[in-house]
């Protein structure tokens, strides 16, 4: 089934100010194979198909070697030219350019555009993936799904040889993730190499054929798929092993803490009803662009809504912004973390107490300075985040550590309720455990959870009971532990009756 | 017909229909034909220059420097149609293209080289320009510039030449906003610059060339207003580029990058005109001129940005079932 | 050397070394630069320009842009003017000059954070307001025969040093005091950084937006009544002159024009080398037109130098490592 | 030439044709008597600038500050300063509010003469009928606007059948003097005739009127050099300029400086070179009467 090497990497290393990314890191990819890169956040996978895609140029002594022939690349037209071609980590498309430009873009180099072929190249791009889509359509104007689809029919529809995808299932729904599965195999058929990142162990034992792993930028190792098993390649990740076990003693006992009644919002959700309860995690689900955001947002007074009403501990509230929410002692975890969640100019600790900022005041309104050392220092610990610098700009963690600089950033208003959107989205399996223990424990010490996640492996381990949404309405409600998890994901994907 | 509702262009488009019928209302000779001639020829070089700001917009820059850049070429293609003897309209627009091409080049290598945001460096060579043809000319007007280059500026057969100049640079600006490589690839470097890289766009090139077409454009607003004018004041056009930059903004070009038209752009240059000419034909008290003025932007641009935000927000809706 | 370079950041190192050296020819072009008389009418001359650099600090340090800044100088300058000649006393004049700012600044503030128009924008319109608003008001004319007793602002001497230079350094001191201690001046930074993740954290954005702009337009009515002070009367077009030079002042001292970092003494720092340009062209005789040009070439090529030693800093770094 | 004086020439502005006028004639006077002249003034119409200036030539310690005020009173307060450093304090062209201030006025006319001229000469040619419309510089130019008064008021006193429809700010911009000349043909079919009071008016008025061909038809004069008058009034659109000599000005602001700080004086009917008889008035110097300049004489002046 292998066929012969297509791309060889040597002695690939990339220095940082500062850092080093890569170390001598080795990687080859065989024609028709699928080939999955992993390691923990920050291992280096991303800096690595960066240098493979031409976007950044590694140290000298680096080697790249196309056909057994070294080649050197020195944009991103030379990696095209050389028949690789790459989906990177966040959605690199044009939101005010149509759906065909943004397939077509980066081809036309004499100069001038040719917009009959743009429009033809693009329709033949959609149509290879089997789905149907207007492509003279503005792509801002498209569903996220829809956009991470456009990503893969850009890349697959230049003649690749070796198609690269960085994490191209974190923001796909159950049913896309299949359909991406069925391309890959039609790829592999045509004789295309893909090379594969994901953080999703399941994933990369399903589609994936062979393994490289990378660790703090070394290279550890390259298996076979069949020489391994998820212990096994955790265990090259990490390091050690992860026992990733379902935390499943229920905990969910308390007083109901909030009530929501009918809350609509036009275009947004529908009629959502619900109770929370106190020391309990309720999982939200559904298919991404469900309303599953909007609505916790709509908690939180980010979006409030048109009509229906949220009583907390029986007494009728209203939270028509961010500061009412504060005030009733609700924290809102967003889901996109360097969007919406951190300051990444800003130190950790003063991304930590942000939040709380006024009740650390002196007797002359000045902020107390020692006084966010020493909450800062406290969050650390409790959460272990690594490295341990207060003063260290939250840019410069890696993607797990900012996840909890994060969590730790509403944990610190010691909230009575806590609403987090997709907690382990992008974090890789060692950092997903801790995350996952965390909200174990504040649960158990009385804090009520509202989990909004994607993931149906992270619902059934960490909650106590499930909403499935979908369109804007909840559809289904179950327990997690005695429900019946089929019939949820069918609610989630068919929907009602 | 449901697609040109939806564009940019068309709210402000019927703002200016809407002025303009007022306008004509209150005074008939607004729409006559001199009238008419005057406003749009009398915008020509804020309009040659708005198009090349559009460019400079759409890729999330800016450039403060294009009515310091136009000075300098006027002033010395002023001098130079006096003084030299090789002087005639060749020679004449050759220098003005040149001239344009090396301030233009000044910006686009400094913002591109060291990638300074453009705001800074064309505030500091807005200064250089105009200091520069300021400290020559110690501030001397230069008069009566030679006939057969007034010539170029004026009607023939009730065709003014600088509508024309004007219309060519319009749609050359179109055209390769559309149909070039660069063109397309000022949008992406706007709209997502990472993105832009990931698909090979020279980013730096882009950049380059996006300030070096904006200064060929300003040298030769320089020309045209050496042309209309017959004098040239190097001190003059002050503040010019917040009109080029408001042309367009009006328009429908996204200040923060990514999205932006000519056509849009030629409807904001015609909207400032109609005020700045109707202000005079509807008979606003002078001192009152500059608070209507700045009243009519205040709500075009809140008009715009309100629609755009209406439009967004019903965009983002997502289909809610209704049974159930 | 190291422990400079671990206390100063590199922006801070070039712009004061852009300092000294023009300090530098200053001192050795003419005598008088250094005389003590010279040093505070300098003080003096700089005052009301520096005030309104450091309003626009706070507006551009959140992101935003003030260009009305100029013109609402104008207008409070003409409206405490216009209180003053009709005979209203110094303190509601000023209270009333005060209070036209506060509403300049809101209507700024209500159209980039509400509304949400670019700030750029619809500064551009209200600045053409402002100017309107001003003219209609004081007809074009200046309103002259301010009373004497509104001198004290802008010619006044305490211990010999000129009101407004104190009053410069006093409310330098204030706002940087305010950007670093205070919960607002953290607000006011996160915002220029990452807006949506500050207003998720808690942070009243739109507060935030109504103070930066209101403090800004108060800074402008300072300098404004500081000027109708010195120069005893009052005009519409007071401060026009001013704003290019301001924001230039700013980014010269090191904040960011996108938001979310600077400071307060950088730009006192960046209107100081200005006014020091424009004075020593003056002691030499040196057409004021080169002072166009030299204050432009000193704001490319510190910016263009500073952002060379950083590339070249990085390159080395790589190589070495 | 130990004991050089220095003498600050002071105009309103720079970069402006007329002060330049009065800056190569002011430096010539110089040379002449054996003295150093600074000319130096803000790039901009702004009256804080010219305060700014004034304080630095009191630093530099001139001799002699001789000064066009931008604004009659903003620039008082600097004045008093220059005058306790005993500094010798004159104007020019035009004056301040509290003449104590300074020792002398170099006075081409006053404002008040200035502006019935302007429009007894502009009425002359409208026939002293049908409407018309003043282009000044700023709103905010001080003697723009009084002569624009003046000639308003002698108007309203003296031709009744003459209306005023339109007072027009041009910012000294001539491209923008020339847009709103037109925009006023449109908004006043009737439009007789257009005075300038500010220098880029009347030939950026001139070349409006004559590219609608109205020449003769829309009366065009007012306050502008004869350099740059001469194409105007040969071709027709422009009638008349009314101006004095601004280069004998600044020649005589320094001649008079000179001779008061040698302690001498300026008397009535003195002969002064290059620049003529004067007439003295209290402490106001007063010129020569006003050139009306036509197509005539227009190549008899050099500025
Ligand atoms: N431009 C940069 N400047 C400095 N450091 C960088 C830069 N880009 C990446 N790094 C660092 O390089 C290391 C590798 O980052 P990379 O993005 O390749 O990780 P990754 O394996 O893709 O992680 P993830 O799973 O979170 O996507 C990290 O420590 C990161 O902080
Ligand atoms: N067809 C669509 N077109 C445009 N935007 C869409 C569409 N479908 C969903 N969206 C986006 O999804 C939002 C509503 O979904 P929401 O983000 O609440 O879903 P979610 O279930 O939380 O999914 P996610 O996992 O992406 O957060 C809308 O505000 C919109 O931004
Ligand atoms: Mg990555
Ligand atoms: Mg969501």
């Amino acid at each position: 089934m292998a066929g012969k090497v297509f791309l060889q990497m040597e002695n690939i290393s990339m220095t940082f100010p500062g850092i080093k990314a890569l170390n001598n890191v080795r990687l080859d990819v065989r024609e028709g194979e699928v080939h999955a890169l992993m390691g923990e956040n920050g291992a280096g996978k991303s800096t690595l198909i960066k240098i493979l895609s031409g976007v950044q140029k590694p140290d000298v002594g680096s080697k790249i070697l196309v056909d057994g022939k070294e080649v050197e690349f020195s944009g991103v037209s030379d990696s095209i030219k050389h028949g690789i071609n790459a989906i990177h980590q966040d959605l690199s498309l044009f939101p005010n350019l149509s759906v065909a430009e943004n397939i077509y873009l980066g081809r036309s180099k004499n100069g001038k555009v040719n917009w009959k072929e743009c429009t033809k190249i693009a329709e033949e791009a959609i149509e290879v993936l089997g789905i149907t889509m207007d492509v003279q359509e503005q792509l801002s104007n498209l569903s996220i799904a829809k956009q991470q689809l456009v990503a893969i029919a850009r890349a697959i529809s230049f003649k690749s040889r070796l198609l690269i995808m960085d994490e191209p299932t974190a923001t796909l729904s159950f049913s896309e993730v299949r359909m991406l599965y069925s391309i890959i195999e039609k790829l592999k058929k045509q004789n295309i190499a893909i090379l594969f990142i994901s953080h999703k162990l399941d994933e990369v034992f399903e589609v994936s054929d062979r393994v490289t792993v990378l660790k703090d930028g070394e290279y550890v190792g390259c298996k076979d798929i069949k020489e391994l098993d998820e212990n096994r390649l955790v265990q090259m990740m990490v390091g050690r092993s992860v026992a990733y076990k379902a935390l499943n003693d229920v905990s969910y006992a308390g007083n109901k803490i909030l009530e929501v009644k009918n809350l609509s919002k036009r275009g947004n959700f529908k009629d959502i009803s619900f109770a929370l309860h106190k020391g309990e995690i309720l999982a939200l689900t559904g298919l991404v662009g469900a309303g599953r955001s909007e609505t916790v947002k709509a908690l939180f007074g980010l979006n409030p809504p048109d009509s229906g009403e949220i009583y907390l501990n029986g007494k009728k509230i209203d939270i028509k912004n961010v500061s009412q929410a504060i005030h009733n002692k609700i924290a809102f975890i967003p889901e996109d973390r360097h969007e919406e969640g951190l300051i990444l100019a800003m130190s950790m600790k003063d991304n930590i107490t942000l939040p709380i900022l006024k009740r650390i005041l002196t007797p002359l309104r000045f902020i107390n300075r020692k006084e966010v050392d020493k909450s800062a220092e406290n969050y650390v610990e409790k959460l272990s985040i690594r490295p341990s610098q207060i003063n260290k700009l939250a840019r410069n963690f890696s993607g797990g550590n900012q996840q909890k600089i994060a969590v730790a950033k509403w944990l610190i208003t010691k909230p009575d309720i806590l609403i987090i959107d997709e907690p382990t989205h992008g974090v890789d399996i060692a950092s997903k455990t801790e995350i996952h223990k965390l909200l174990k424990e504040l649960a158990k010490e009385g804090m009520a959870i509202i989990m909004v996640s994607s993931e149906w492996q992270e619902v059934f381990a960490l909650s106590d009971r499930v909403l499935v949404m979908r369109h804007g309405r909840i559809v289904h409600e179950d327990n997690t532990a005695t429900g019946n998890q089929d019939l949820m994901m069918e609610k989630a994907i068919l929907g009602g009756n | 017909m449901k697609k040109i509702l939806e564009k940019r262009e068309t709210g402000v488009f019927l703002i200016l229909l809407l002025l303009c019928f007022g306008l004509s209302l209150y005074s008939p000779s607004f729409l006559s034909y001199t009238n008419i001639k005057n406003v749009l020829v009398n915008s020509v070089p804020v309009g040659i220059m708005a198009a090349g700001m559009t460019i400079v917009l759409i890729t999330a820059g800016i450039d403060v420097s294009v009515a310091s850049q136009m000075m300098f070429s006027a002033t010395w293609l002023a001098i130079f149609s006096q003084n030299s003897p090789i002087a005639n309209p060749v020679t004449v627009l050759i220098l003005a293209l040149v001239l344009g091409a090396i301030t233009g080049a000044i910006n686009g290598f400094l913002i591109a080289a060291f990638s300074i945001p453009p705001i800074i460096i064309t505030l500091g060579t807005a200064s250089i320009y105009r200091g520069i043809i300021l400290v020559y000319t110690n501030g001397r007007w230069i008069m009566n510039i030679p006939k057969w280059f007034t010539a170029l500026g004026k009607t023939y057969y009730n065709i003014p030449l600088p509508i024309i100049y004007a219309i060519i640079i319009f749609m050359i600006t179109a055209w390769i906003l559309k149909h070039t490589y660069f063109g397309r690839s000022v949008y992406a470097v706007g709209g997502n610059e990472n993105a832009a890289r990931y698909v090979g766009v020279n980013i730096k090139k882009t950049i380059f060339l996006t300030y070096f077409y904006s200064g060929l454009l300003c040298g030769f607003a320089g020309f045209v207003l050496d042309a209309i004018l017959g004098n040239c004041q190097p001190s003059g056009s002050n503040g010019w580029e917040m009109n080029a930059i408001a042309a367009a903004v009006i328009g429908g070009t996204n200040i923060l990058g990514g999205s932006g038209s000519v056509i849009g752009t030629v409807i904001g240059v015609a909207m400032m005109g109609v005020i700045e000419n109707g202000l005079v034909v509807a008979h606003i008290p002078t001192y009152w001129q500059k608070l209507v003025y700045g009243l009519i932007i205040i709500a075009t641009v809140t008009f715009d940005v309100l629609r755009r935000n209406y439009a967004d927000s019903k965009k983002q809706m997502i289909e809610i079932d209704q049974e159930a | 050397m190291e422990k400079l370079r671990k206390r100063f950041t590199l922006h801070e190192m070039v712009l004061a070394g852009a300092f000294l050296l023009i300090f530098l020819i200053g001192a050795c072009s003419n005598e008088n630069f250094l005389s003590i008389r010279n040093i505070l009418s300098l003080f003096q001359q700089m005052s009301e320009m520096g005030i309104m650099a450091m309003g626009l600090t706070i507006v551009i340090i959140t992101g935003g842009m003030d260009l009305s800044a100029g013109t609402t100088m104008g207008l409070c300058a003409v409206t405490s003017g216009l209180c003053l000649t009709k005979g209203l006393g110094v303190v509601p004049s000023l209270i009333i000059s005060l209070g036209v700012a506060v509403l300049c600044g809101a209507m700024n503030a209500v159209l980039v954070a509400i509304i949400r128009i670019p700030p750029m924008i619809a500064t551009l319109g209200t600045q053409m307001f402002f100017l309107g608003a001003a003219l209609v008001l004081s007809k074009g004319n200046s309103i002259s025969g301010i009373p004497e007793s509104f001198y004290f602002l802008g010619q006044a001497k305490i211990f010999g040093m000129p009101l407004q230079m104190l009053l410069l350094f006093g409310l330098a001191i204030f706002l940087m005091i305010m950007l670093r201690n205070t919960v607002t001046g953290q607000h006011i930074y996160a915002i220029g950084n990452n807006m949506k993740a500050a207003l998720f954290s808690g942070i009243r954005t739109k507060h935030v937006l109504f103070y930066s702009y209101i403090m800004c337009s108060v800074m402008c009515c300072i300098a404004g009544n500081i000027q109708v002070s010195r120069v005893a009367t009052a005009r519409a077009d007071m401060g026009s002159a001013f704003l290019m030079t301001c924001i230039s002042a700013v980014v010269l001292g090191g904040t960011s024009i996108n938001g979310g970092n600077g400071g307060i003494v950088g730009t006192v720092v960046g209107i100081m080398i200005f006014a020091m340009i424009g004075n020593i062209m003056n002691l030499v005789g040196i057409s004021s037109f080169w002072q166009q040009l030299a204050t432009g070439s000193i704001l490319v090529l510190v910016v263009v130098f500073n952002r060379m030693i950083e590339m070249q800093k990085y390159k080395v770094k790589s190589r070495k490592v | 030439a130990e004991e050089e004086y220095t003498i600050a020439l002071i105009p309103q502005q720079v970069g402006i044709p007329y002060f330049e006028t009065s800056n190569v004639w002011g430096t010539k006077a110089g040379e002449d008597l054996g003295c150093e002249v600074i000319y130096t003034g803000p790039t901009s119409g702004d009256a804080a600038a010219q305060a700014n200036i004034v304080q630095d030539m009191i630093t530099k310690g001139v001799d002699c500050i001789a000064i066009s005020p931008l604004d009659a009173s903003a620039i008082e307060p600097v004045l008093k300063q220059a005058k306790e450093e005993g500094i010798k304090v004159i104007t020019w062209d035009s004056d301040v509010t509290d003449t104590s201030l300074r020792e002398a006025y170099v006075n081409c006319c006053s404002e008040k003469v200035l502006g019935e001229h302007l429009m007894q000469r502009f009425a002359e040619y409208m026939g002293e009928e049908g409407e018309y419309a003043i282009i000044t510089s700023v709103l905010t130019a001080q003697n723009c606007s009084a002569w624009a008064k003046y000639a308003t008021e002698y108007q309203e006193a003296n031709y009744p059948n003459m209306t005023r429809v339109a007072y027009e700010p041009c910012d000294d911009d001539q491209s923008k003097a020339y847009a709103i000349t037109q925009n006023l043909m449109t908004a006043y079919p009737e439009l007789k005739g257009v005075l300038g009071v500010t220098t880029p008016a009347p030939p950026a008025a001139a070349q409006a009127v004559g590219e609608a061909g109205k020449n003769g038809e829309i009366v065009v004069t007012g306050v502008v050099e004869a350099s740059a008058a001469k194409s105007y009034l040969e071709d027709g659109s422009m009638q008349e300029a009314n101006i004095w000599h601004p280069g004998k000005l600044g020649y005589l602001a320094v001649y008079t400086a000179k001779t008061l700080l040698d302690g001498g004086e300026i008397t009535d009917g003195m002969d002064v070179p290059e620049v003529g008889v004067v007439e003295v008035k209290d402490d106001q110097i007063i010129m020569t009467e006003l050139l009306d300049i036509t197509t005539e004489n227009v190549d008899d002046f050099d500025f």
